[in-house]
């Protein structure tokens, strides 16, 4: 099955790439998309929507799905750090 | 009132206009928030200059979200009458507002303080936009601190 | 910026004008209370109506009440960089305005919205405006509760 | 001496003026102002300022006063009662 898969802010900025659709066996969660696909991510913070909606790592993808990788919203910090991902 | 009240938009936001899509004729206690552009923050290494923001959204989740901050409100403080929230993207300049909040209560004992609040705290925590932050030599996109509860990243998020 | 930061005027009032005349380059928040007027007020005996209020103020003291409510906040909270309150004399319709308290700081954290809170319920006690509602069948001069320590009409008054 | 006094709202419509001068002897307070000019007024809630700052009953005017009777500022209950004043 196939999903579309969409990064966004610091997340496409790291990947080199916004969207992209991959190939998945059927019933693959979130974790397995992650794992195949950008398995240097995972030990960073970041959210999963599915359609959408926030899902979690055994969330069970289905064919034609989008999932979206949220980074943390911005300005949330009350005092923000300012991380060097591009300087 | 045909505008809507969760809305993204590329366009200058204004204070008017927030004020007249939440304005009732049973209300008479509006509160709004607005989120601007700080071009120096204070930082214990010295005051950090900005020149712009550039804001970015997953449309059409981000507008959901906002709505469901909304609905949050119209549990938590039954009172509240109308909610409109309103978030830029695209390229914002220092001192202009990026965000948006009103809420409209009959009194202003209401809640609309409270709910005002609480929105601009939720908009941080569930609301899918963020910030690039652009000064003389450098940019970067900013994030937020943590939710455990919506991390899917790093080992805690196991748990859903 | 030239425009006064306490003001009573005649001219309708603007949320984005009061959010220019606080608005600094080291501010990210600002909290605005509008206060409008009431069509429809639901009471124990069912609804009342409005048709319209007339404000009268004494000037020039009004403002000079204001500026002092300015100086309060400064002090309760020392990191609000700027504090605006705007009020209308004259007829105000339904819906419109009358009241505008605009409060900004660095941080939403830093004492806006507590601010902004405090100054409405500082000038309901302290400002000399006052409102006559008129409605289909009457009008009448809206008085506010009673502050003991002014009071020098009643004999608790007689304490200074 | 002579001291202006100025009324507002409420308190103006009651007494059918808005401004007078008053006569007083020298070193009359508020409290004996009201007395002699308003006593009908003296059950009343109402505050008072002298030259545009809050006073008291026992404050001293002196000559060139501008004194202010103040009604409780409008709008200050959350839920106000309509008080029937010329219906």
């Amino acid at each position: 099955m196939n999903v579309r898969l969409i990064l966004f802010a610091g997340l496409r900025q790291a990947a080199g790439f916004k969207r992209e659709t991959v190939c998945l066996p059927e019933a693959a969660t979130v974790g397995e998309l992650l794992e195949s696909r950008l398995p240097g991510f995972l030990d960073r913070t970041f959210y999963v929507a599915v359609n959408e909606e926030f899902a979690q790592r055994d969330t069970v993808l289905q064919d034609g799905d989008e999932v979206a990788l949220l980074p943390p919203v911005s300005g949330g910090e009350l005092f923000p750090r300012r991380r060097s991902l591009r300087l | 009132m045909s505008a809507k009240l969760f809305e993204i938009t590329k366009q200058p936001l204004s204070q008017d206009d927030i004020l007249r899509r939440v304005s009732r004729f049973d209300c008479g206690g509006v509160v709004t928030f607005a989120g601007t552009v700080r071009g120096s923050t204070a930082t214990d290494g010295g005051a950090r200059e900005t020149d712009f923001l550039v804001y970015e959204a997953y449309l059409p989740m981000a507008e959901k979200m906002m709505a469901r901050i909304g609905d949050e409100i119209q549990e938590r403080w039954p009172l509240v009458k109308g909610v409109s929230i309103l978030h830029r993207i695209g390229r914002c300049d220092v001192e202009e507002p990026t965000v948006l909040i009103a809420v409209a209560t009959p009194h202003r004992d209401d809640g609309c303080f409270e709910a005002c609040r609480y929105a601009i705290e939720r908009l941080k925590e569930i609301v899918p936009i963020w910030k690039q932050e652009n000064w003389r030599d450098g940019e970067v996109w900013v994030e937020g601190p943590r939710q455990p509860e919506l991390d899917v990243g790093s080992p805690d998020g196991l748990q859903g």
